[in-house]
């Protein structure tokens, strides 16, 4: 039963900052962990609370979501209303027993392939230690 | 109107004669100030620290007893009422400070719903001025008076909100509604050195020599003020100059109120004028406003 | 199920190093609703995309999958060649398998399994994607310019160069701006009117501008391409048309009064131009003082006038005009020296702010450009300015730098000491923000070759002493403190926006700071552009700027209305918000959060069973709408939704990704 | 009392006289003793059962989204109007629906009524020790009288839990008043039954509403009670894309929570009448509860109750806390 | 006696005292001068007022802390009223204050004032330099 531990993790980037950091990291060759899975999204204001709840339901062991930094966002004010809602959704999903360290929010700007690779590796590093999670996860 | 009375150590003790011609004036412009009981010191300056609130206990215990009585709280002296005011202010804006001084003190929250008003806010509030004007009997016709404001009336502003903080104007109503000319010098606003007097009093001869020389060069025949220690200051600076400035005519420094209760007509022998450290009434029999047998 | 085909990418071997491609492909092809897949060397290539186009008319696919590098590469390559083949672009999607996979893990097993299931989530996206159609918005090939200053000139001149019509409104009776004001401009001391006059009359005479001055924009509808905007012109009690600007009347008038042109520097008629380079050149009657107005006697203008051109009964009118961009070019106001307590509140007449300098130093203002003070017309000996009033303030609640004040006060400094030699002229100063092509040898020349002493610090107070002003500050190099006499006080007050700024703002739907200046799109790529499609900002309007940076931007401004107006008609990126009216409650929790203002309440009528019912539900503007989501996420029931990235599209790559 | 509701019964006879109202939404008893029911007048007559006391109610405001329409109707001008009987909760309820577009003010006729704080017979029965026959309320003393016993209760202590909470026990914007409004109870903000939970460990917190889920059957009672939840269609109902699958299963019944939860978060007016209705006691008010207390204290909201134009999630401030 | 100096760990300290105590963000302050402007008792003080904050961002606060200029405050907050970057120095000069008072180091005892000073300056003056002084 000694199999490692691999954990799943989605990030959900936005198209204009953290995507395109990510491709960044890509094209700088930096490595990280394969555990990590991006969804596109064109702004992290796109972001549904729901989504992340269900990824957590259908076997994700951590969400991340990825957006442009405060006051560079594409679309001007997207990321200061996902942050309202995840400040919000952590603390509730929290508060229901998910741990809080499988939610991380992050401001990572098209120039940041360094913070990008960084922010996997360190999450999914964190992940990792966490172990599976089971809660509210649908039974396999 | 009816009003709590804060008179704070000094009136009560050294300058009894502020505190009479006080009783004597207001009551003639319909405000009623009834002595707060069992007042107690306000501290005589507002603590400036974050991390303690104990300074606080004793301006508080003054607000909520006029609280309780019902009434807003009137003061005169400039230090009790930056005090005091500055207490309301922090008490109705700061939750957490509230909350400690009435736990700490075991009384009900108060929130700053009285008013702590300056006299001259309350004549402002009770159309104080217009009344002056009716009856007045002895106008102070050509009596130059410097309204000196010095800090404590007027700052900080945004706490205080007596008056615009550069550029007052309530002394000069007060003024001119009495019929004397107000005179307008720079130095009104500027402090006189305060309490730094008490270690070194040449070091507060740059401020107190200024606003005289600015008050002397706009030819004012007095200076009024409302509180003690810019009082005593400014007649302590004025013993200097004479001796060192030969040219330098002392100008009698007066409470407002004494002023007034002339301007009332109020026999003179109780305006307090003998208790003045600088005689003002040689200057006030030259402008004819008491008679020769009632000056000395 | 649709017939989905997938093309993996082998990127030579920035993918196949790392990735198994064939592994994948082969995978793919017994993956549920995958009817083909393969792999191929170079996908974006000639043949690459050649064999995309022919596997989907051979096989007839539905929608494709092509696993290569990032969207951001060649998504439009590969939804281009698909449109080619007759598949809708939008039901093509990319899995980056490159930038994500081969280049991030080192790995073989772990990424090409990576890839495997990325691939797989994207099939399941392409399962739920729709065709989708660019829409295309008719254009009205006709700008309004909102500010006759040099900003709103230059964007009208431009614009109107290129050939297309312009409408360029301005409050006063006159265009100019600030800038008319102005006595000589740094860093060359070349006098503004020189400089500005050719350019109002070129305003004034071009074909393609419609000039409406003395007129306010009051209301606008609409959206990009097509707004409705409503102008308020009015009276000005003169027939222009048949004025002949002999200005006979302006001579006869017995009623002076002070100048708003001069700010308070010098005096004008009831009836009036404001300068004589005015355009137009044609007076107006000033209603509030004019002797006939409110007495009903006078009419010395009538007499005089030798064509019978004095309207009293004239009446303000609204226009119409249906336009395609709008530029708000409002500019600028200064802070009232009334808010400034500790330098005396406007209460002395010889503080005066940088534009009543500007005025008595300018050779056409009412001192013929002798620096005189206002109190009793003396040249000043000794002259203090002082920067930052108000500007770099919180506690007056303008914590910005204005920008320009360090520059025309060492201007102003300077014009003094050309003129009184002997004079003293002192400037308090915080820093000395010179950055500009010959800027900083400006102040430096002002230093060095005139004399002008620089004191780092602020003033305190500024009060009156036998008719002469003091000033107590401080020089913070030395250290000490200063008081001076000086018989002139300058202060370089805040730049502010127009008074209005904010209610114009509001009436074009476009987005203020808290101090009234307008927002840009984005603060570094889109600084011309406003938050509303199709509104474009230029000048002071937006923050404080000098006189090259407004042409600069009021000429980007121009661009981008040329660009706009260079195409027949716009076209719309359909993957924008939709609107399910069936589930729609029209509770409108999106409308807030949009922020382009493109959603708006409708009402709609539905049958219900046998009868028809009224109900209101939000509908999308798709030519403000950019695609955000943000809306999508706030609907409770997902009757707001994203095409391109609709919720059922996230949610399958999602589940599909979890397993 | 009865003054009240002679007062209430004039006024409607005048409503429906001069023909303003379709209908009149009020209470009446119930069948058991002191149960207070909806009641529903189309005229004068139907409406004299109508009855105002201090018995425990229920909200009417929903009603009104049936009443005046389909669901949803939306801010459309109605011909006729509908009137509602309208403690300081029942405004609430309503000005939810009417910020939120799902009925139009102009569409009612608001009778006002003061209200400090109404009284939950099931708590006197509790401490009478059995049934009472006759409650009389006398302003803070509560005389319940039972077959055997009688007793005086202090009437802080049967309130209703709602009432205990009360944000708001003044109808602003009637169109007839009753009686004067009274001043705001003093309430103090209390989220200790939200701390509790908050205090235990992440398992802990798993472990309880695991055992609380589990227990839903899905009736959606709490959604139906909810004037929050006033969406055509729910989510929940709709099967493309189907957020909710309908197997029943702890992460289905944690996904039904979250997301009934987070649709209300902000918007919920803290009536109770989820947690009321919810038939196997499913703590539904820690969970509004818990986004109440997260909303004031995160985005510095003095009362998250309060149904506003825009929504605490549909604004932000740029000093919003910065915890990524 | 030369003052021992102080390690970056109790500087650092202290001025985590100062802002604790006044309240204010003494990085705030960027050195304008417009309190020193305007201050009547600056000429008397060794260090300007503005340089104190200076000297504090720097962490020279003995050198703060030694100056005479804190006790020549008069705390009529003209520098409060009239500062830009809304920073009130008069509670950065009480801070001060405070710590040498807290500390042991009062500027008076009540025996060092002369008897004369006592019967003439008013109660008030008297409770207020206490207030201020020890």
């Amino acid at each position: 039963m000694s199999v490692e531990f691999k954990p799943n993790i989605i990030c959900f980037a936005c198209n204009w900052c953290s995507y395109t950091g990510a491709d960044m990291a890509g094209t700088s060759r930096m490595k990280y962990p394969a555990t990590i899975r991006i969804i596109r999204v064109p702004c992290s204001g796109r972001v549904n609370p729901t989504f992340v709840m269900k990824a957590y339901q259908k076997g994700a062991d951590g969400v991340l979501i990825a957006g442009c930094h405060p006051g560079d966002c594409h679309y001007n004010s997207g990321n200061y209303f996902a942050k309202r809602r995840f400040l919000l959704a952590t603390r509730f999903m929290t508060f229901l027993g998910i741990d809080e360290k499988r939610l991380r929010m992050e401001w990572i700007s098209a120039a940041e392939g360094v913070k990008f690779a960084r922010v996997m590796r360190e999450f999914s590093e964190t992940i990792s230690k966490l172990g599976p999670n089971l809660r509210a996860r649908e039974e396999a | 109107m009816k009003y709590s009375y804060f008179p704070g150590c000094t009136l009560h003790t050294q300058t009894k004669n502020f505190n009479d011609s006080i009783k004597i004036t207001s009551s003639l412009l319909d405000i009623e100030l009834e002595e707060l009981k069992d007042w107690q010191c306000c501290g005589a300056v507002y603590p400036l620290t974050a991390d303690s609130t104990m300074g606080l206990v004793s301006p508080y215990r003054s607000l909520q007893k006029a609280y309780e009585e019902g009434t807003d709280l009137v003061t005169v002296c400039s230090a009790c009422y930056n005090v005091l005011k500055r207490t309301n202010f922090a008490v109705s804006n700061d939750a957490q400070i509230r909350k400690k001084l009435s736990e700490y003190m075991d009384v009900d929250e108060y929130a700053g719903e009285s008013k702590v008003l300056h006299l001259l806010e309350a004549m402002r509030e009770n159309k104080g001025f217009e009344k002056i004007k009716e009856k007045t009997i002895n106008p102070l016709k050509d009596l130059r008076v410097a309204p000196y404001y010095g800090c404590l009336l007027l700052r900080p502003s945004e706490e205080l909100k007596f008056d615009n903080p550069e550029n007052p104007t309530i002394f000069e109503e007060f003024i001119n509604s009495m019929g004397a000319i107000a005179v307008d010098f720079p130095n009104r606003i500027e402090c006189c050195g305060a309490y730094v007097s008490i270690t070194s009093k040449r070091k507060v001869k740059g401020a107190t020599e200024s606003i005289l020389k600015s008050a002397a060069k706009r030819n004012a025949d007095i200076i009024i003020t409302s509180c003690p220690l810019c009082y005593h200051n400014l007649a302590k600076e004025q013993e200097q100059l004479v001796q060192s400035d030969y040219l330098f005519k002392p100008i009698p420094i007066l409470y407002f109120t004494q002023l007034l209760a002339l301007a009332f007509g109020i026999e003179v022998g109780s305006c307090g004028f003998e208790s003045n450290r600088i005689d003002a009434r040689p200057i006030l029999k030259s402008k004819n406003l008491i008679s020769g047998g009632d000056a000395l | 199920m649709k017939k989905i085909g997938v093309f993996v990418c082998w990127c030579g071997l920035n993918i196949s190093s790392t990735v198994d491609v064939e592994k994948a492909s082969e995978e793919l092809k017994n993956y549920p609703g995958v009817f083909y897949a393969d792999d191929y060397k170079y996908l974006c290539s000639d043949p690459g995309q050649e064999l995309i186009k022919k596997t989907i008319v051979d096989n007839k696919l539905e929608g494709i999958v092509v696993a290569a590098c990032s969207p951001n590469m060649h998504e439009s390559t590969f939804r281009a060649a698909a449109e080619a083949a007759g598949l809708n672009p939008y039901r093509v999607e990319i899995t980056n398998i490159r930038e994500q996979a081969s280049w991030v893990h080192s790995n073989k097993e772990d990424a090409t399994a990576k890839a495997i299931q990325l691939i797989k989530s994207t099939v399941e996206k392409v399962k739920k994607s729709e065709d989708l159609f660019p829409q295309q918005i008719p254009l009205t090939k006709k700008v309004l310019v909102i500010g006759g200053g040099i900003s709103g000139m230059t964007v009208a001149l431009e614009v109107a160069e290129a050939g297309y019509p312009v409408i360029l409104v301005e409050k006063e009776p006159q265009i100019g701006g600030n800038m008319a004001k102005l006595s000589e401009t740094f860093p060359t001391l070349d006098c503004a009117s020189c400089i500005l006059t050719p350019k109002t009359a070129e305003v004034g005479r071009h074909s393609n501008i419609t000039l409406m001055t003395n007129s306010e924009v009051i209301e606008s509808t609409g959206y990009f391409g097509n707004f409705t905007v409503k102008v308020k012109r009015k009276p000005t009690f003169v027939d222009w048309k048949k004025c002949i600007g002999c200005m006979l009347c302006q001579e006869k008038c017995p009623k002076k009064t002070n100048s708003d042109f001069e700010h308070g520097m010098g005096k004008r008629k009831a009836i009036s131009v404001a300068f004589p380079q005015a355009i137009p050149y044609r007076p107006i009657i000033s209603e509030k003082e004019c002797i006939y107005f409110k007495t009903g006697k006078c009419k010395i203008c009538v007499k005089v006038c030798p064509v019978d051109c004095i309207e009293f009964e004239q009446e303000e009118k609204i226009i119409e005009e249906n336009i395609g961009a709008i530029v708000v070019a409002s500019g600028y106001d200064l802070l009232p020296k009334e808010e400034l307590g500790e330098y005396g509140q406007g209460k002395y007449a010889d503080v005066i702010d940088g534009m009543q300098f500007e005025r008595i130093a300018s050779a056409s203002g009412p001192t013929e450009g002798v620096i005189k003070r206002p109190s009793d017309g003396k040249i000043p000996k000794s002259i203090v300015f002082i920067q930052c009033a108000g500007s770099r303030d919180n506690q007056k609640g303008r914590p910005y730098c204005s920008k320009i004040c360090c520059m025309y006060t060492a201007k102003h400094a300077m014009l003094y000491k050309h003129q009184v030699h002997d004079g003293e002229a002192t400037i308090f100063y915080m820093d000395i923000r010179a950055g500009g092509k010959g800027y900083e040898e400006f102040v430096q020349r002002a230093i060095e070759d005139d004399h002008v002493l620089y004191l780092r610090g602020r003033v305190a107070r500024v009060y009156e002493e036998d008719g002469r002003l003091v000033v107590l500050g401080v020089d913070t190099l030395s250290g000490e403190q200063v008081r001076i006499e000086a018989d002139l006080v300058v202060l370089a007050t805040a730049v502010i926006p127009s008074i209005g700024a904010k209610a114009l703002g509001q009436t074009l739907k476009v987005g203020t700071d808290t101090y009234g200046f307008f927002n840009e799109a984005h603060p570094k790529l889109k600084p011309v552009e406003s938050m509303t499609k199709g509104v474009f900002l230029a000048g002071c309007a937006q923050a404080p700027r000098d006189i090259p940076e407004t042409v600069s931007q009021a000429t980007g401004a121009a661009a981008k209305v040329i660009t706009m107006f260079s195409k027949n008609h716009l076209v719309s990126d359909p993957q924008v918000a939709k609107v399910n009216e069936k589930i729609c409650v029209g509770c409108l929790l999106c409308k807030p959060i949009c922020p382009y203002k493109a959603i708006e309440p409708e009402i709609v009528e539905v049958r219900v069973g046998c009868r028809a019912e009224k109900r209101q539900v939000a509908t999308i503007n798709k030519g403000l709408c950019q695609g955000c989501g943000a809306c999508s996420v706030a609907c409770r029931s997902g009757a707001m939704n994203l095409s391109g990235f609709s919720n059922e599209q996230i949610l399958e790559e999602l589940k599909s990704l979890c397993l | 009392m009865m003054n009240m509701t002679e007062k209430m019964l004039e006024q409607i006879r005048d409503l429906f006289e001069k023909k303003n109202i379709k209908l009149f939404i009020g209470f009446e008893k119930g069948f058991e003793k002191f149960s207070r029911i909806p009641a529903f007048a189309e005229n004068y007559d139907e409406a004299k059962s109508m009855i105002i006391d201090e018995f425990e109610t229920p909200l009417l405001a929903k009603y009104l989204i049936r009443e005046l329409g389909e669901v949803g109707a939306g801010a459309v001008e109605k011909s006729e109007r509908v009137g509602i009987l309208t403690r300081g909760c029942d405004y609430l309820s309503i000005r939810r629906l009417v910020v939120d577009n799902i009925i139009l003010r102009e569409n009612l006729v608001i009778i006002g009524i003061p209200c400090n704080g109404l009284i939950d017979p099931k708590k006197a029965n509790k401490l009478l020790g059995e049934e009472a026959q006759e409650i009389t309320v006398d302003e803070k003393i509560v005389l319940a009288k039972g077959e055997i016993k009688s007793r005086e209760i202090n009437k802080e202590e049967i309130l209703l839990d709602r009432c205990k909470k009360c944000i708001m026990s003044k109808v602003e914007e009637s169109d007839i008043l009753l009686e004067e409004n009274m001043d705001d109870m003093e309430v103090s903000k209390d989220y200790s039954a939200v701390e509790e939970i908050e205090k235990l460990t992440t398992e802990e917190r798993y472990e309880f509403w695991r055992r609380q889920f589990d227990r839903c059957i899905r009736c959606f009672a709490c959604r139906d009670a909810c004037t929050a939840c006033n969406c055509r269609k729910c989510i929940f109902d709709i099967t493309e894309p189907e957020m909710l699958e309908k197997t029943v299963a702890t992460s289905e019944q944690f996904m039904f929570h979250f997301i009934r939860a987070f649709h209300v978060a902000g918007r919920c007016t803290a009536c109770g009448e989820c947690e009321k209705v919810c038939p196997v006691d499913i703590p539904l008010g820690l969970l509004n509860g818990k986004f109440k207390k997260d909303i004031e204290l995160l985005f510095d909201v003095d009362e998250a109750g309060i149904p506003a134009e825009i929504e605490p999630l549909g604004e932000f401030k740029l000093d919003d806390p910065v915890e990524w | 006696m030369p003052t021992k100096t102080k390690t970056k760990a109790e500087i650092a300290d202290i001025i985590k005292r100062i802002e604790l105590i006044s309240g204010e963000n003494i990085y705030k302050c960027y050195q304008c001068g417009k309190c020193t402007a305007g201050c009547v008792m600056a000429g008397e003080m060794d260090i300007s007022p503005y340089k104190v904050i200076r000297m504090i961002q720097l962490g020279l606060v003995e050198k703060a802390l030694e100056s005479e200029s804190m006790w020549l405050c008069a705390a009529c907050f003209a520098c409060r009223e009239r500062c830009p970057k809304e920073v009130d120095l008069s509670k950065i000069m009480e801070a001060l204050r405070v710590i040498q008072v807290r500390d042991g180091k009062p500027l008076i005892e009540p025996e060092e004032v002369a008897d004369e000073v006592i019967e003439e300056m008013p109660q008030q003056g008297i409770v207020s330099a206490f207030r201020k002084y020890n």
